[in-house]
């Protein structure tokens, strides 16, 4: 596609005009809590790079795992009742695209699959708008982003001009999970060898550390049933990243955050030799990268606290 | 009911009609309502709880202010050639004709025990005693079951979200009727979560009036000491007497 | 001794039923075992998803009763990897729903330990309700 | 117009239950009819004679015969017309035999009936006979094979020892195709260069065939008989017939890069002979990587400095050179699955991780005691990388893996016992001659075969091993382990070389992406294209023997063309009115062979490529188009006829030759009972029935109507049954519009054995048409009113 093709729809870093691209934003639940060093870090880096984020008004949790049974409607009302609000927006002219922008992987791909799954289907879509009469009726046309592909959609030398601490000391590996890359047809990479945060983080200066285990699923919501089960796949996936060299890993997703960082309690318990290892948000190390305030990357929130490992790099101010 | 009266008294206590007052020659609009399937004739400007007296059902429970306060007597109904299936106040909605009734319903919930000092003020407070919030998939059926037309699952979502501001004031006036969690396909108990949220933005989040701090420091000098007083000894004659001179917002 | 395995009417009504929930062609299955090797939920599981499907595949409702359909977690690796297309992860959420739809919840929501429940963000709490109670 | 009417007692398998007097007393009453006989056996010799005797005595110039199916008997009777100066063509048939008495044991009086309708219709039909004249076209000896491994080397050399004139075209500097790279053969582990290179060191020394390396066909037009071919000779800069393959160049030439030919696991110069073996053995330099070519001016040239034989020339530039041939074998191979693109085996970015092909160029060199690098310790193979994994697309199954990973593996485990050697695998297929036993050997040798598809490859970032996580699927096990070297035992994928090819020669593609042949069981390396065929895996994957039986096959088909001198074009093609062609061109894109252009305002149709279907008549909103031998009158008189006298309730059935016509045959020699009052109408395909004919048989008062056609698969016309299916709708939507019942009207894809539906079917009909009744009057007028605005307003 040619940049004149897509000038009017795609996100661009305008530095010479004050107008911001505006983007619906859909936060998710835990990202107004426990995630919320993913959602206060994210929107700093967005608006330094010209991205204007407008939250959704009166968004509802997104039902997190998409339902897999053929007959369940039901369950698919959350999130189409998003995309129904992604379209108020939108016809408001609030917001200058139908893409809705989330942070939170789950919700992307709970969002993504559920508008493709009843888009797909006019007789569904029908039946869901007539469940849901109260509403204006959902016409289909919205669509759901990540903002891993907004950023990928930005010219890399913008994003490099915004770098004012290079990570280059930091060894990290890009961690993906299930809900970025599964199933093939929500995926916004290779399901087997995703690239795109790791390129994302060359631009940032870090040192990227590639291991297999960057797809390995972290046991989900597994961890309400068995925290010991999930503890073996944290230790798994985080001993492998180490001994490949990496001091940190990288996530957007929040439940795999608390997997792979408050589960790092129970891996103790059953290893004690376990050597934790901070789970950075993604976009907090950007706001690293980007010198923003390290308010918004809420490290108080992170159970592994990696604030001494940012020291020690000489990426944050002693006393920060 | 009192232990001396005769069986034959019991009997004709249960079964002899507790009308409304209405006489029944005064009539002029009849309608037929179903009440568990059976059909009865009742006057048209009968509310569902006052027909349904007037069929002869006599409401000990469910039934509290007769004025829509107190949430007691929340109902579903059938109204005829409709597939939905309705809720509201029974003293607050007037019976149509082809109306089908259930006995007054009432939806059973534990409420959570807590003390509020010791819970911690986010989202986990949610987490803790009802954890089922979780289980909502936004179907919206709560809220068009409210009969005070509250937004009740946008409240619940507040409480998933941890926003305790929204939860208090999207829910303010909800009179616990329990409407919303017998409709609930989730099996959340709503009215109960959204005043265990209030209750916390009330303590946590609200921020304390002046006008009540005030008041208190006065109390606590003593200033209204002596009013109390002379109240607390008063006679019973005497206390009828200032009730009945009391000033009623109305005389201003 | 090896189990018999009795193959009856019940069976094909079984599978069928399973295949209806999950829109997956069940039988064309190869049982080449792709699925269990990319599991990372395989050390918890008592059979493997490649037989829970063979068990489904000749209609053994005994599938119902195994824990593997429940340590599932919707991960989709064994989706994309699937080399007959199949979505493995649809089989054991039409297999939990059979149970679901019963009103039987497998997680009981109230014998989660009160300081978890309060430490687990919404997003474990929803996704863990939404597949394991019904 | 003189007509013979021939009722055939069929030895009383017609006559014990048709009255065959009766029907050839009132056949005979009809018009043209000049002659009306019955007779016990029709093809008897004295039956033929009898007709050739009519023929000559009454002037007959059209003789229906009342008998058999045509299927059976038809040559026999054109023959008889034949021998007695009619055009064979003039004949009809009636069936009342399979379609009739067969049908209606026990029922004469419907028999009988049934018997004169369809003699009537025959008779009708003659009517409109017109001669057609045999088509022959002059064809030479002249062959193209396109392509030059051992497909095209075996076709070539076939042809060339039978005398013809080859042309082989190969895209590479050498010939000798992927047999070239391979170690061993299986199951007889034949030293694959030694058996190949006599063969290769053949062709240019066969005085009949041209060959022509380093080449491309970018053009071909024209047919059967006279196919103009374009051949570009990219440059080599080396003259062959100077060049020794001295190898001087070679060693002073500073650019190295990947050797194909060795898979890229050495190296070769810009400046190279393509392999050891290769034919022509001479050197060429790759233009794409030459320090001389890429930058121009003088830069290097060391090779042009050292040559002593003044071989090279960096002025050598593209030739084209144009030839005409009659046939075209097609040769062009198979790709090797891009092993990349099943990311998760890490082929690619784990440096143990190898192909087969690879593995194949380690073992030759292995065993010529230059290893490329030690093959020691655990070793893995993994099956159906490519094949039968809908993941990376492609559905079917490569047909060889199994096997060479088995030869492979052996190899390996026996020349070194202490390797370690695994094959993971899902399903092992050893259905070739020696197969299984040779699979054996490889148990016996000591090669574990386990049933499981390795789910995932992790490289140790120290090590550089590869663990290998499988569940053996016998166990229920889950297998976590280290290997030294995992092979990749990647399958065969279309080439997309090929897809310019089967451009211009108008190929089509089956499902899995390589070439369709005409028929799978009895034309298997003919094409739909006339005169072009396929040889080897760009058919779709096979071995070795099979790929060489495909060859000689498909050189043994283009000699049966062009042995004759002549080709006979069957007559049946389609024609133009040329009256009524208004140029619109909706035909064109109908056409599923690409047989008609629009020249000078009207439609012109290229009888040499024209199959006859039918499927274009549809399509034409002027009737302007028709078919020869069934022509838009012939077969609406023959609807007449069959509907003349009729009740309303008739059904009319449109057979397709293919398939249904015969289907009802088989019926009627099972004897299998049916409705009376249904007519079978023979026509050359379902597409070819008319949504116009369909109406006009309702408005004639058809009860209901059946078009049954070859199931699209196994069809030989393209777009028949889509057609069909097309037209149907359109009728249904038609007849809807005016009230009339759209199930009177059913489209049909079978295949001949399903009889007992084809009996329902046509029952079912019957009795729907019975209690609807007929068509009402005013309605079936209505019908045909506008019938272009009903059936074709959306087309223009």
């Amino acid at each position: 596609m040619t940049s004149e093709q897509t000038s009017t729809t795609r996100a661009a870093p305008d530095t010479g005009s004050p107008k911001r691209t505006r983007l619906p934003y859909y936060p998710g639940c835990t990202l107004k809590t426990t995630g919320k060093g993913l959602e206060d870090s994210a929107l700093a880096v967005a608006e330094t790079l010209g991205v204007e984020l407008v939250e959704l008004p009166r968004w509802n949790c997104c039902g997190v795992v998409t339902s897999l049974t053929d007959d369940d409607l039901m369950r698919h009302i959350a999130p189409i009742r998003n995309m129904v609000r992604v379209q108020e927006v939108s016809d408001a002219g609030l917001v200058d695209d139908k893409r809705v922008v989330t942070l939170c992987s789950m919700c992307f791909n709970a969002l993504k699959w559920s508008n493709a799954r009843i888009v797909g289907d006019a007789e569904d879509l029908k039946s869901l708008n007539d469940f849901m009469y109260l509403e204006e009726d959902y016409r289909g046309d919205a669509e759901v982003v990540h903002f891993l592909e907004i950023l990928k959609e930005l010219d890399p030398e913008a994003i490099a001009e915004q770098v004012k601490t290079p990570l280059g000391e930091l060894n990290v590996a890009p961690y993906y999970g299930c809900t970025l890359l599964r199933p093939k047809s929500i995926g916004i990479d290779d399901p087997e060898d995703p690239t795109i945060q790791q390129e994302l983080l060359e631009i940032m200066g870090a040192t990227v550390i590639d291991n297999p285990y960057k797809t390995v699923c972290c046991g989900s919501y597994q961890t309400v049933q068995d925290k010991y089960a999930v503890a073996e796949l944290t230790h798994g996936i985080l001993s492998h990243a180490r001994a490949a060299g990496a001091e940190a890993v990288t996530t957007f997703c929040p439940l795999c955050a608390f997997n792979l960082d408050n589960r790092q309690r129970e891996v103790l318990e059953k290893h004690p030799d376990f050597e934790p290892m901070p789970v950075f948000y993604f976009t907090q190390l950007m706001a690293v990268a980007f010198g923003l305030n390290p308010k918004c990357c809420r490290f108080d929130l992170n159970h592994t606290d990696p604030r001494p490992l940012l020291r020690g790099k000489g990426l944050m101010k002693e006393g920060a | 009911m009192s232990e001396s009266k005769t069986m034959m008294e019991k009997i004709s206590e249960s079964t002899r009609s507790l009308t409304t007052g209405v006489d029944t020659r005064d009539v002029e609009h009849w309608v037929t309502i179903y009440i568990m399937g059976r059909g009865y004739s009742v006057p048209a400007d009968l509310t569902i709880m006052t027909a349904m007296e007037f069929a002869g059902y006599k409401l000990i429970r469910s039934c509290g202010c007769r004025q829509g306060f107190c949430g007691a007597c929340a109902t579903i109904f059938r109204r005829e050639g409709q597939y939905k299936l309705e809720s509201a106040l029974a003293c607050q909605t007037r019976v149509e004709d082809g109306m089908c009734l259930v006995q007054i319903p009432f939806s059973p919930a534990e409420a959570a025990y807590y003390d509020i000092a010791a819970e911690s003020y986010d989202y986990s407070v949610f987490s803790k005693h009802y954890p089922e919030v979780a289980r909502c998939v936004s179907c919206n059926t709560c809220t068009k079951a409210c009969p005070q037309d509250l937004e009740v699952m946008d409240y619940i979502q507040s409480a998933i979200k941890g926003d305790f501001e929204s939860l208090a004031e999207q829910s303010f006036d909800c009179i616990q009727c329990g409407l919303c969690a017998l409709r609930c396909p989730a099996e959340i108990v709503q009215y109960n979560v959204g005043h265990l949220g209030r209750r916390m933005f009330g303590r946590y989040g609200s921020p304390e009036p002046e006008h009540l701090k005030t008041r208190l420091a006065e109390m606590e000098r003593g200033e209204f000491s002596s009013v109390l007083d002379a109240l607390v000894g008063a006679s019973t004659e005497k206390l009828k007497e200032l009730y009945a001179a009391r000033v009623r917002e109305s005389d201003e | 001794m090896a189990e018999t395995v009795v193959i009856t009417v019940k069976s094909e009504a079984f599978l069928k039923k399973i295949v209806a929930l999950s829109a997956e062609a069940i039988t064309v299955c190869d049982q080449c075992g792709t699925c269990s090797g990319s599991c990372p939920m395989i050390a918890e599981m008592d059979v493997t998803p490649s037989q829970l499907m063979r068990m489904v595949q000749l209609g053994q409702s005994e599938a119902l009763d195994t824990k593997t359909m429940w340590v599932c977690a919707s991960c989709f690796a064994c989706t994309v990897r699937c080399p007959r297309g199949l979505d493995v992860s649809k089989v054991a959420e039409a297999l939990r729903q059979v149970t679901l739809r019963r009103s039987v919840d497998h997680l009981d929501i109230r014998n989660i330990p009160d300081d978890e429940l309060a430490e687990l963000p919404q997003i474990a709490l929803v996704s863990a309700f939404r597949k394991l109670t019904g | 117009m003189r007509i013979g009417v021939y009722v055939c007692h069929c030895g009383g398998n017609i006559s014990e239950v048709v009255d065959v007097e009766k029907v050839a007393k009132a056949v005979g009453e009809q018009g043209n009819v000049v002659i009306s006989r019955d007779y016990g056996h029709m093809c008897s010799d004295v039956g033929q004679k009898l007709i050739a005797d009519d023929i000559k005595e009454h002037e007959l110039d059209r003789v229906v015969v009342a008998a058999c199916s045509p299927q059976f008997q038809g040559g026999t009777f054109m023959r008889v017309l034949e021998t007695s100066g009619l055009n064979p063509h003039l004949l009809e048939m009636a069936n009342i035999r399979e379609h009739c008495s067969w049908t209606l044991p026990g029922s004469p009086k419907e028999a009988t009936e049934k018997a004169e309708s369809l003699t009537s219709m025959a008779v009708a039909k003659a009517r409109l006979d017109e001669p057609l004249e045999k088509r022959t076209m002059p064809i030479g000896k002249r062959v193209l094979v396109i392509g030059g491994g051992i497909a095209g080397i075996q076709a070539a050399l076939d042809l060339g020892d039978a005398g013809f004139e080859v042309h082989l075209v190969e895209r590479t500097p050498s010939i000798g195709g992927k047999m070239a790279q391979l170690s061993r053969t299986f199951p007889t582990e034949d030293c694959s260069a030694c058996i190949l290179s006599p063969k290769m060191a053949d062709v240019p020394a066969n005085p009949n065939i041209d060959l022509l390396t380093n080449s491309e066909v970018t053009a071909i037009e024209g047919h059967l008989g006279s196919f103009d071919v374009t051949v570009t000779k990219k440059p080599r800069y080396v003259d062959p017939d100077k060049c020794t393959a001295c190898g001087l160049c070679e060693e002073k030439c500073p650019v190295s890069v990947p050797d194909e030919f060795e898979e890229g696991l050495i190296e070769r110069k810009a400046i190279h002979v393509p392999f050891g073996f290769s034919v022509p053995n001479k050197n060429v330099i790759d233009e794409s990587v030459c320090l001389r070519l890429t930058k121009g001016g003088d830069v290097c040239g060391l090779c042009e400095k050292i040559c002593p034989h003044d071989a090279i020339d960096f002025g050598d530039r593209p030739e084209t050179e144009q030839f005409t041939v009659d046939t075209v074998i097609v040769a062009t191979g198979y790709d090797i699955f891009d092993a990349t693109k099943k990311t998760v085996y890490g082929f690619g970015r784990f440096e143990n991780v190898i192909t087969g092909l690879q593995m194949e160029r380690m073992v030759v060199h292995g065993a010529e005691g230059t290893p490329i690098r030690p093959i020691k310790g655990r070793i893995a193979f993994i099956q159906c990388v490519g094949s039968r994994d809908e993941q990376v697309g492609n559905e079917y199954c490569s047909r060889v893996c199994c096997m060479y990973a088995s030869k492979l593996s052996q190899l390996l485990k026996r020349s070194d016992p202490s390797r370690d050697v695994y094959v993971f695998y899902t399903d092992l297929r050893s259905f070739g001659k020696g197969f299984e036993e040779y699979y054996k050997r490889g148990q016996e040798a000591g090669v574990k075969f386990v049933r499981g598809r390795p789910a995932e490859l992790r490289e140790d970032p120290v090590t550089k091993r590869v663990t290998i996580k499988v569940e053996d699927t016998l166990s229920r096990q889950m297998i976590e382990s280290e290997f030294d070297l995992v092979v990749l035992s990647v399958g065969m994928t279309a080439s997309a070389q090929t897809d310019p090819i089967a451009e211009m020669l108008k190929l089509t593609k089956s499902p899995d992406g390589f070439l369709q042949e005409a028929h799978p069981k009895f034309k298997p390396v003919d094409t739909l294209t006339e005169g072009v065929f396929l040889a080897g895996t760009v058919q779709g994957p096979k071995d070795i023997p099979d790929t060489v039986t495909q060859a000689s096959a498909a050189a043994a088909r283009a000699i049966r063309l062009m042995n004759q001198g002549e080709y006979t074009l069957d007559p049946v093609v389609a024609f133009v009115h040329e009256e009524a062609c208004d140029g619109c061109g909706l035909c064109v894109p109908a056409c599923p062979v690409k047989a008609i252009a629009i020249s000078g305002g009207v439609t012109e149709i290229s009888e040499s490529s024209c199959t006859g279907c039918g499927v274009c008549i549809s399509a034409c909103p002027t009737e302007a188009l028709d078919l020869k031998g069934y022509t838009n009158a012939q077969l609406l008189e023959e609807v007449r006829a069959a509907l003349s006298g009729g009740d309303g309730t008739t059904v009319l059935v449109f057979a397709d030759d293919m398939t249904v016509y015969r289907l009802a045959d088989n019926v009627g020699t099972a004897r299998m009972a049916y409705a009376p009052n249904s007519r079978i109408i023979r026509v050359p395909s379902g597409g070819r029935v008319t949504p116009r004919l369909i109406l006009e048989a309702f408005s004639l008062g058809a009860g209901a109507v059946l078009i049954g056609d070859s199931e699209e698969k196994s069809s030989p016309f393209v777009g028949s049954a889509a057609t069909m299916k097309e037209n149907v709708a359109a009728v249904k939507s038609a007849l809807e519009t005016e009230g009339i019942d759209p199930e009177r009207v059913l489209g049909l894809e079978l295949v001949t054995v399903m009889m007992a539906g084809f009996v329902g079917r046509v029952n079912g009909l019957c009795a729907l048409a019975n209690k609807l009744g007929a068509v009402p009057e005013d309605k079936r007028k209505a019908l045909v009113e506008h019938v272009n605005d009903k059936l074709l307003s959306n087309k223009r």
